[in-house]
């Protein structure tokens, strides 16, 4: 029934078995639109946060998304300024990753904000010395350019194509799709690098804190390389997933391999810069405070160093040894658990950023802060995920995401 | 319908694409900017009458001066609109022949009930504004807020903007927010504007919030 | 956002800031003005290629 | 620092001696009274409950009989950090939250605040507090609310003011009479007003006749959290070591400040 | 033309266009938020002429001098008066009255009970039903069947309801027994003159205090926290004897941890040592001459009460006795407290009498930083009131409680023998009750045996402002006007110079109530005959002006009239000497002190209340502010928490906010446990003024009233409720 918006020369499944698949899906985002109407219409009382977790789930998933859909900015990077030719099979669905990141983050951020009908103040009344404004603009001022970077391949479904305007528009914007991808990569490198300001610049929050270079630029350039280093990982694995999905081959091995080497090289630079920012920290920053290492791991019944170790060697070290050397990215099992301790670790990391900053007693007299999301922070993180599998699956199926796709999947 | 049906009659329809289309594009901002001008003010405000009219005129005339019916309290806070305990003082009976006298004498006054006068310049509650800054200390006159309200002989039309309750004074009369005196428009920009000039900056946010 | 805005002040921070950003929009803007009006140029001219 | 004023700035501030305050609690009540300050049916989640002024029991930590409990009253330190620089300032995306370089007091503007609560991650003193639902006053009871403070509706952010409409209301009086300045005892918080045990001192710290400037001077006066330099201008006076050094973090070893 | 797909999309093309150019958008924007800013749903405060009054506070009977603060017609803030007075203060309940006058538990108009339903009706039927009920029960020569338990038995509206019993015929006019009636009592056996003490504090350089919540809600809370905050200024000293490390154990100098109920024995041992070391004679006092029964009871501590016995049972070092009972005679003016928490359990005589003989070995009476003998204010001169035959013949009827007569022969109220009284008679003795400015039912130990009796009394008026647990068990309620809406005077005697205080309307009654001393003057003259006659006051602020006559106009503008004449009225009769023991003394068998109820095998553990300042527990309840205040280690939710020793609470296998079952021979209740240091191991300890039944749902059913635990206790010697605890066991649920 819908054969004629479907790209040429590519094979989908039945409409009726898309249809159960996308109604499956959209049980799943009803119960994400549900809870995210009750925070708006009864207020954040909805949530389990509170005055001393005034950041929780959602801005850890906000940051964890970010991180995530580097992979449009990094990979666009790589591809229109470094060069790297390749990259064009796999550009298009990083650009629909970012897209889909890029939107959950700004929902959510709608959603945990007290008034957001007031939001738009952030612009308005902009203070221009808060990382959050950083962020808040940058963030979106990138998603326009996602967007401008999507449009031509949606202009490529078979049916829109056939209009000469969006034909035309779509071609030009290729033309200079570089230039769109360059001011992506400057507005990234600003709004990943303050999203990592929001946390270090809070002296109140010694956890968080950072002094010095430590600060700026170190915390900066430690969030926009880890988002550099992680988001292609997470494009790579929503690929893999994807082929498992579909049953199909989409992107050639030697594209994937390369990514996931300069993936693997970032990771690897990205942890060694975040060793020497943790130990900077323990060893001067903190002691000046008066505080030990030790004391934000321990004395809680969650955040134990054990967290660190998890953060930098098993999802840091490990993952960038493997993904550096060719023999590990070759080894599929390997391969693949490295991609995932990457997501894994940036994850992670954010977590770390945000809750056990929130989490950590800073007055002698206070104790550990302990938090777990009510059901709709649940449901309105998972939203977003539902919304994503729901975009990819409509973009896959109607849109000619992977150039390779016909060669590695040829219709007999 | 046939595949070459459909491609000859988007064809017909491209000859005279340009004009058409031009041509409903400018029907369609000429709606819109219709719409936005001239219909969106008149929806969006609620048109009220005072309960009563009031001639300013004449009662300047009669007491002199603003201070004899708004006047500052002991403790420097300003009194605003009178109360009906002050009116009382000269109208316990009708003095003049006006109909909003009698009105006043015998709904009000008679049944000791304070009348719901509309604020034109009410500013919301989370503003707090010294009178006692603005005219004590800085010799500030009325008219560079309230305008020739003093002189009126009779009351307007009192506008609320029905989302926000606020009086159409706030935003001013002018819905693209044009002002030509300093009372025309009370948002924050004007007073930022008046302390800027006055003060050297526009002062920090709990000098005039609450 | 905007020098008229209330909490605008010419200073340093705001300059390199809003200066970064109203540069980065205008890059944007116009290089999507300059493919919208390159592509109706270009359908027009298909379509009068087309005609002809 | 504003370019016109040429009259001297002033920095108002507190010296709370918790030798003095008994833990009453009157403090927080004398606060919630003057604010609008909201109350709900269970307030014992203490995490959700909005106490701008909050009265922290402090413990030795040894045991009995050796055990020794001391009460530290919380408001909001007023943060000066580096020039004016607090950790709640400076974040605020949307500049609901000021520092008046001409009283040193902190605002908070509940019609600006959207609620994104990142002041309250970068407070250490957990003084500033969210509106998670809507304020109801039972019926009746809305007849106490203080018309010079502004209630708040849901979604906003709130903290101590330090009173700061007393103070308008205390220039405005000046004003009226004719002068431009105001005496100690003119403008004084609710919180230090209220203490029955005259444990707050409330004044103008720059000011040597106020009786914070001499207090604040006093070697056993320490303030939360100095190593952290958010510079807060409140400060507390405690005979007792073990609360001095309570009031900031110390490795093993290290010896309190002095 | 046609009209296709195309020009449609082009009209809303240039729609959009147009639309960002019309302010419609941008004001809509600008609009919504303001309405974020100001919705209709968030109270405006309304804004007026703000004016000051001052009144006299009468939520507990400190009577502190405050001001009120109005907006308009609006009472917005209670605040502290500016003066040097010392009666000028506030405290966190005089901070709430704005709050309780607005409350929604306040009865809004009088109340009958019908068929286990309120009904609303009228002052005048109320006032009507009453006498109408009074009269029948006259004519059944019942009169004596009447009671009344008022909250206080000083000022005028008590007067008015003790008057009224007297001329309706009945002698029992009951009042909410206090620590000050045991002062009374204390000063009446040694000094033989009825006095009532001040201890000031603040003048002096040493003050032991024998578990008395200075800080805890003792007498005038704000002026004994003025007093202690100039104690801290002096750099002197306060030593608290307690066991548990309460607010003012925490603000002393020293805390010493006694077993509870163990304090008169400590105050003996420290007269031994005072008097075996022959210290008193530093003060030059020579105690043959100037106080009698000294030898003998310098032959009794020294055989009873010698420093390893006393040691022993109160679990202090023999030595920390030694150096307090030193320390207390080096100072220049040292002073003994006594009476426990805030004072609102009467407590034990001898207790006191033991405590106090240090302050006649300190030789402090009357002297700065000492202990102030003062009389009470006695200003209520009227004539008496008219006896018909009916009422003169039942006046002189036994007193239901027993008090004045027998083994109760020092009393004059005994409140805590109600209930069994009630209880032990087939048919309860009391027809018809009047309770005024008190909360009995929930104020007294063993609620149970409290509530028995209260269901056996046929016909209960309440005159409470509040749906308290009492006056839902009433049949009528005739509400008292808040204290903001009424002329009272206030006397205040708790540990300061007697006072009379004027408490003024502030603003005008806000709901349909009466002031209870008009409706008792109604009632009077509803009954009309003797009894109207003995009411000659057309209403109660006649009544008042007529008895304050000139002190009035002194305090409309001071609110107080103090009484400087009582000084020096100690001493005056009897031998004019402290009386260490005397004739009457002996006959109380001294030295009984009075231990918790309970088997110590079945029941391991002590349960000792404790006040706080944050939880009223008298007749004037919580507002919610002040309940805002509880730390969430007192009340979580609706959970009581109690505190308990780390040890004994790994003794019975317990952790922080563990559930425990706590089981007294009184009752059992569930609670939590919250671990604290600052308890002596084997005591448990619960804070008094929760589990409230009645008022609103900011304060209904959050927590344990304590007083359902803990049982009665007869002081042998006085016959007050002498209880500071009970034994009890607790189980892990």
């Amino acid at each position: 029934m819908d054969s004629a918006l479907i790209p040429e020369g590519v094979k989908r499944c039945s409409l009726g078995r898309f249809s159960v698949w996308i109604l499956a899906l959209t049980a799943i985002l009803l119960w994400g639109v549900i809870a995210m109407l009750l925070c708006w219409f009864k207020g954040l009382n909805q949530t389990n946060m509170n005055d001393a977790y005034g950041f929780a789930l959602w801005i850890w998933a906000d940051l964890a998304v970010i991180a995530l859909g580097g992979g449009a900015f990094f990979t666009g990077f790589l591809k229109y300024i470094v060069g790297k030719d390749e990259l064009k099979n796999i550009i298009n669905y990083a650009v629909i990753i970012g897209v889909i990141c890029y939107t959950s983050a700004l929902l959510l951020l709608a959603i945990d904000v007290g008034q957001p009908l007031r939001s738009w103040f952030i612009f308005w009344h902009a203070n221009v010395h808060s990382m959050l404004t950083e962020v808040a603009f940058c963030l979106s001022c990138y998603l326009v350019v996602l967007i401008i970077e999507f449009l031509p391949l949606l202009f490529e479904n078979p049916k829109l194509d056939k209009k000469p305007f969006l034909r035309h528009l779509s071609h030009n914007m290729h033309e200079i799709m570089a230039v769109f991808a360059a001011t992506g990569a400057f507005l990234s490198f600003f709004h990943q690098g303050s999203l990592g300001g929001v946390a270090g610049v809070l002296f109140g929050r010694p956890f968080a804190f950072r002094e010095g270079v430590f600060i700026w630029p170190w915390t900066f350039f430690l969030f926009t390389w880890s988002a550099a280093a992680c988001g292609p990982c997470f494009t790579i694995l929503i690929t893999r997933l994807t082929e498992k999905v579909t049953n199909k081959k989409l992107v050639k091995d030697n594209v994937v391999d390369l990514l996931a080497k300069i993936s693997g090289w970032m990771l690897g630079t990205y942890i060694i810069a975040k060793i020497f920012d943790t130990w900077y920290w323990a060893a001067y920053t903190l002691p000046k405070q008066g505080f030990s290492l030790i004391d934000f791991y321990s004395n809680n019944p969650f955040y134990g160093i054990w967290i660190l170790v998890a953060e930098i060697v098993i999802c840091g070290i490990i993952p960038a040894a493997i993904l550096i050397s060719s023999g590990g990215r070759k080894n599929k099992r390997l391969f693949m658990t490295a991609i995932i301790l990457a997501v894994i670790g940036v994850c992670i990391n954010r977590w770390v950023m945000v809750l056990q900053t929130m989490a950590a007693p800073v007055m002698t007299f206070e104790g550990w802060f302990m938090y777990y999301p009510s059901w709709q922070e649940v449901a309105t993180t998972i939203l977003p995920v539902a919304y994503g599998a729901i975009f990819i699956s409509f973009a896959y199926r109607y849109l000619p995401i992977f150039p390779q796709e016909r060669e590695l999947n040829p219709i007999d | 319908m046939s595949e070459t049906q459909k491609v000859s009659a988007s064809d017909n329809k491209r000859k005279n694409t340009g004009g058409t289309t031009i041509l409903f594009f400018l029907i369609g901002v000429a709606i819109s900017l219709a719409v936005g001008w001239v219909i969106f003010p008149k929806l969006l405000y609620l048109k009220k009458s005072q309960p009563i009219d009031f001639s300013h005129a004449v009662h300047n005339e009669a007491v002199g001066d603003c201070d004899s019916c708004h006047f500052f309290r002991e403790d420097g806070t300003f009194s605003g609109s009178p109360t009906l305990a002050q009116c009382i003082d000269c109208h316990e009976d009708v003095q003049g022949d006006t109909e909003a006298e009698q009105i006043f004498v015998e709904e009000y006054i008679a049944q000791n009930k304070e009348v719901p006068w509309l604020i034109y310049s009410k500013q919301p509650d989370c503003v707090f504004f010294s009178h006692a800054a603005h005219v004590k200390k800085a010799e500030m006159s009325c008219e560079s807020c309230h305008g020739e309200i003093g002189t009126s002989e009779t009351l307007p039309i009192y506008e609320e903007n029905r989302i926000t309750g606020y009086s159409r004074n706030i935003w001013g009369k002018n819905i693209a927010g044009i002002k030509k005196h300093t009372w025309d428009r009370m948002k924050m920009d004007d007073c930022g504007e008046c302390h800027e000039e006055e003060t050297g900056d526009k002062g920090s946010c709990f000098q005039c919030h609450k | 956002m905007f020098p008229f805005c209330f909490e605008w002040v010419w200073d340093m921070s705001h300059i390199v800031f809003m200066g970064g950003l109203w540069y980065a929009l205008g890059i944007v803007g116009a290089g999507l003005t300059y493919c919208i009006i390159k592509a109706a140029r270009e359908s027009s001219d298909n379509h009068n290629d087309g005609h002809h | 620092m504003s370019k016109g004023s040429k009259h001297k700035v002033k920095k108002f501030g507190m010296v709370i001696d918790l030798d003095k305050c008994t833990g009453c609690g009157a403090c927080m009540v004398a606060c919630m009274s003057e604010n609008n300050v909201p109350f709900k049916e269970n307030e014992s989640k203490k995490l959700d409950s909005i106490t701008w002024m909050r009265v922290y029991k402090l413990e030795n930590g040894k045991s009995f009989p050796e055990a020794d409990i001391c009460f530290l009253p919380r408001p909001c330190m007023h943060c000066e950090g580096d020039r004016g620089h607090a950790p709640c300032v400076s974040v605020c995306p949307a500049i609901a939250t000021d520092y008046d370089h001409n009283t040193g007091i902190v605002s908070q503007i509940y019609t600006r605040c959207f609620g994104c609560r990142y002041c309250m991650a970068a407070c250490p003193y957990h003084a500033r507090y969210f509106n998670w639902r809507d304020p109801v006053w039972p019926e009746g009871m809305e007849k106490f609310l203080n018309p010079n403070v502004s209630p708040r509706m849901r979604g906003v952010v709130e903290k101590c003011s330090f009173c700061h409409h007393r103070y308008q209301l205390a220039l405005d009086k000046a004003y009226a009479e004719g002068r431009d300045k105001i005496e100690e005892d003119e403008y004084q918080t609710a919180c230090a007003h209220a203490c029955p045990a005259n444990a707050i001192t409330f004044g103008d710290l720059n000011n040597k006749k106020h009786s914070v400037y001499r207090l604040k001077k006093n070697p056993n006066t320490f303030r939360l959290l100095e190593r952290l330099g958010t510079n807060p201008k409140v400060y507390y006076h405690s005979s007792r070591e073990w609360v001095r050094r309570a009031g900031d973090n110390y490795l093993k070893h290290e010896a309190a400040k002095a | 033309m046609k009209i296709d797909r195309r020009n449609f999309l082009s009209l809303g093309a240039g729609a959009t266009a147009g639309l960002a150019f019309s302010p419609l958008p941008w004001k809509l924007m600008d609009d919504s938020s303001i309405w974020t800013q100001n919705w209709p749903w968030a109270p405006v405060p309304t804004d007026g002429e703000a004016s000051y009054v001052d009144t006299v506070c009468s939520l507990c009977s400190g009577g502190c001098g405050i001001t009120i603060r109005k907006i308009g017609d609006r009472v917005v803030k209670a605040e502290k008066k500016d003066s040097d007075n010392a009666n000028s203060g506030i405290c966190i309940l005089g901070l709430s009255s704005p709050q309780l006058l607005y409350s929604p538990s306040r009865i809004k108009t009088p109340l009958k009970k019908v068929e286990d339903k309120w009904v609303k009706i009228s002052v005048k039927q109320a006032v009507a039903e009453i006498a109408e009920k009074l009269k029948g029960l006259r004519k059944d020569k019942l009169s004596h069947t009447l009671a009344c338990i008022s909250g206080s038995s000083a000022g005028t509206v008590p007067a008015l309801f003790e008057r009224f019993l007297t001329a309706y015929g009945s002698p029992n006019f009951i009042t909410v027994p206090s620590v000050k009636d045991i002062y009374k009592l204390v000063f009446s056996l040694t000094c033989g003159a009825s006095c009532i003490p001040a201890f000031d504090i603040a003048n002096s350089d040493f003050v032991v205090s024998f578990g008395t919540g200075l800080l805890d809600g003792w007498g005038n809370p704000a002026a004994a926290f003025k007093a202690h905050s100039i104690l801290k200024d002096n750099k002197k000293q306060l030593i608290q004897i307690e066991p548990r490390l309460s607010n003012t154990a925490a603000k002393a100098d020293k805390w010493l941890p006694i077993i509870p109920g163990t304090e008169g024995v400590l105050a003996l041992g420290m007269a031994n040592v005072i008097i075996g070391k022959q210290l008193y004679f530093n003060k030059n006092v020579l105690f043959d001459s100037v106080t009698e029964g000294f030898e003998e009871f310098k032959a009794l501590v020294e055989k009873d009460y010698s420093l390893e016995a006393v040691s022993n049972i109160t679990g202090i070092k023999q030595e920390d006795i030694t150096a307090l009972a030193e320390d207390f005679m080096k100072a220049q003016s040292p002073v003994a407290l006594f009476g426990r928490g805030e004072g609102s359990t009467p407590g034990s005589l001898h207790e006191m009498m033991a405590v106090n003989f240090l302050n006649a070995l300190a030789g402090n009476f009357n002297k700065t930083g000492g202990v102030y003998l003062l009389s009470e204010p006695d200003y209520i001169n009227w004539t008496h009131p008219v006896l018909d035959d009916a009422a003169y013949y039942n006046i002189n009827a036994k007193r239901l409680d027993g008090a004045g007569e027998g083994k109760y022969f020092l009393a004059k109220h005994l409140l805590n023998r109600l209930p069994e009284v009630v209880n032990s008679s087939k048919t309860s003795p009391i027809n018809f009750l009047f309770v005024t400015d008190s909360n009995p039912f929930y104020t007294m130990a063993d609620t149970k045996l409290v509530e028995e009796a209260f269901k056996k009394i046929p016909f209960i008026v309440s005159f409470s402002s509040y749906m308290d647990e009492t006056a839902s068990m009433a049949d009528i309620i005739l509400p008292n006007h808040f204290f903001l809406e009424r002329y009272q005077d206030i006397v205040t005697t708790c540990g300061l110079k007697p006072a009379v205080g004027l408490s003024k309307p502030v603003v005008n009654p806000i709901f349909n109530t009466i002031h209870s001393g008009d409706a008792i003057i109604s009632i009077a003259k509803a009954l009309g005959g003797t009894i109207a006659e003995s009411f000659p006051w057309d209403n109660y602020e006649t009544c008042l002006q007529e008895t304050l006559e000139a002190k009035k106009d002194v305090m409309d503008k001071e609110l107080f009239w103090i009484d400087e004449s009582g000084v020096s009225n100690a001493f005056a009769d009897s031998s004019g000497k402290f009386e260490f023991i005397n004739d009457k003394t002996r006959q109380t068998k001294p030295y009984i002190f009075v231990d918790a109820q309970g088997e110590k095998k079945k029941y391991p553990l002590t349960l000792i209340r404790f006040d706080s300042m944050r939880i009223a527990s008298g007749y004037t309840a919580n507002s919610p502010f002040m309940t805002k205040t509880v730390a969430d280690t007192v009340i979580k939710e609706n959970d009581i928490f109690i505190e308990i020793n780390p040890k004994t609470a790994a003794e019975y296998n317990l952790a922080e906010r563990s559930k425990a079952l706590l089981t007294t021979p009184k009752g059992k209740a569930q609670v939590r446990v919250h671990l604290y240091e600052g308890i002596m191991p084997g005591i448990i300890s619960m804070p008094s003024g929760l589990g409230h039944t009645g008022y609103d749902s900011y304060l209904t059913g959050k927590g344990i009233n304590i007083n359902e635990l803990i049982g009665q206790i007869e002081d042998p010697a006085s016959g007050f409720d002498a209880a500071w605890g009970i034994r009890a066991v607790l189980a892990r649920v």
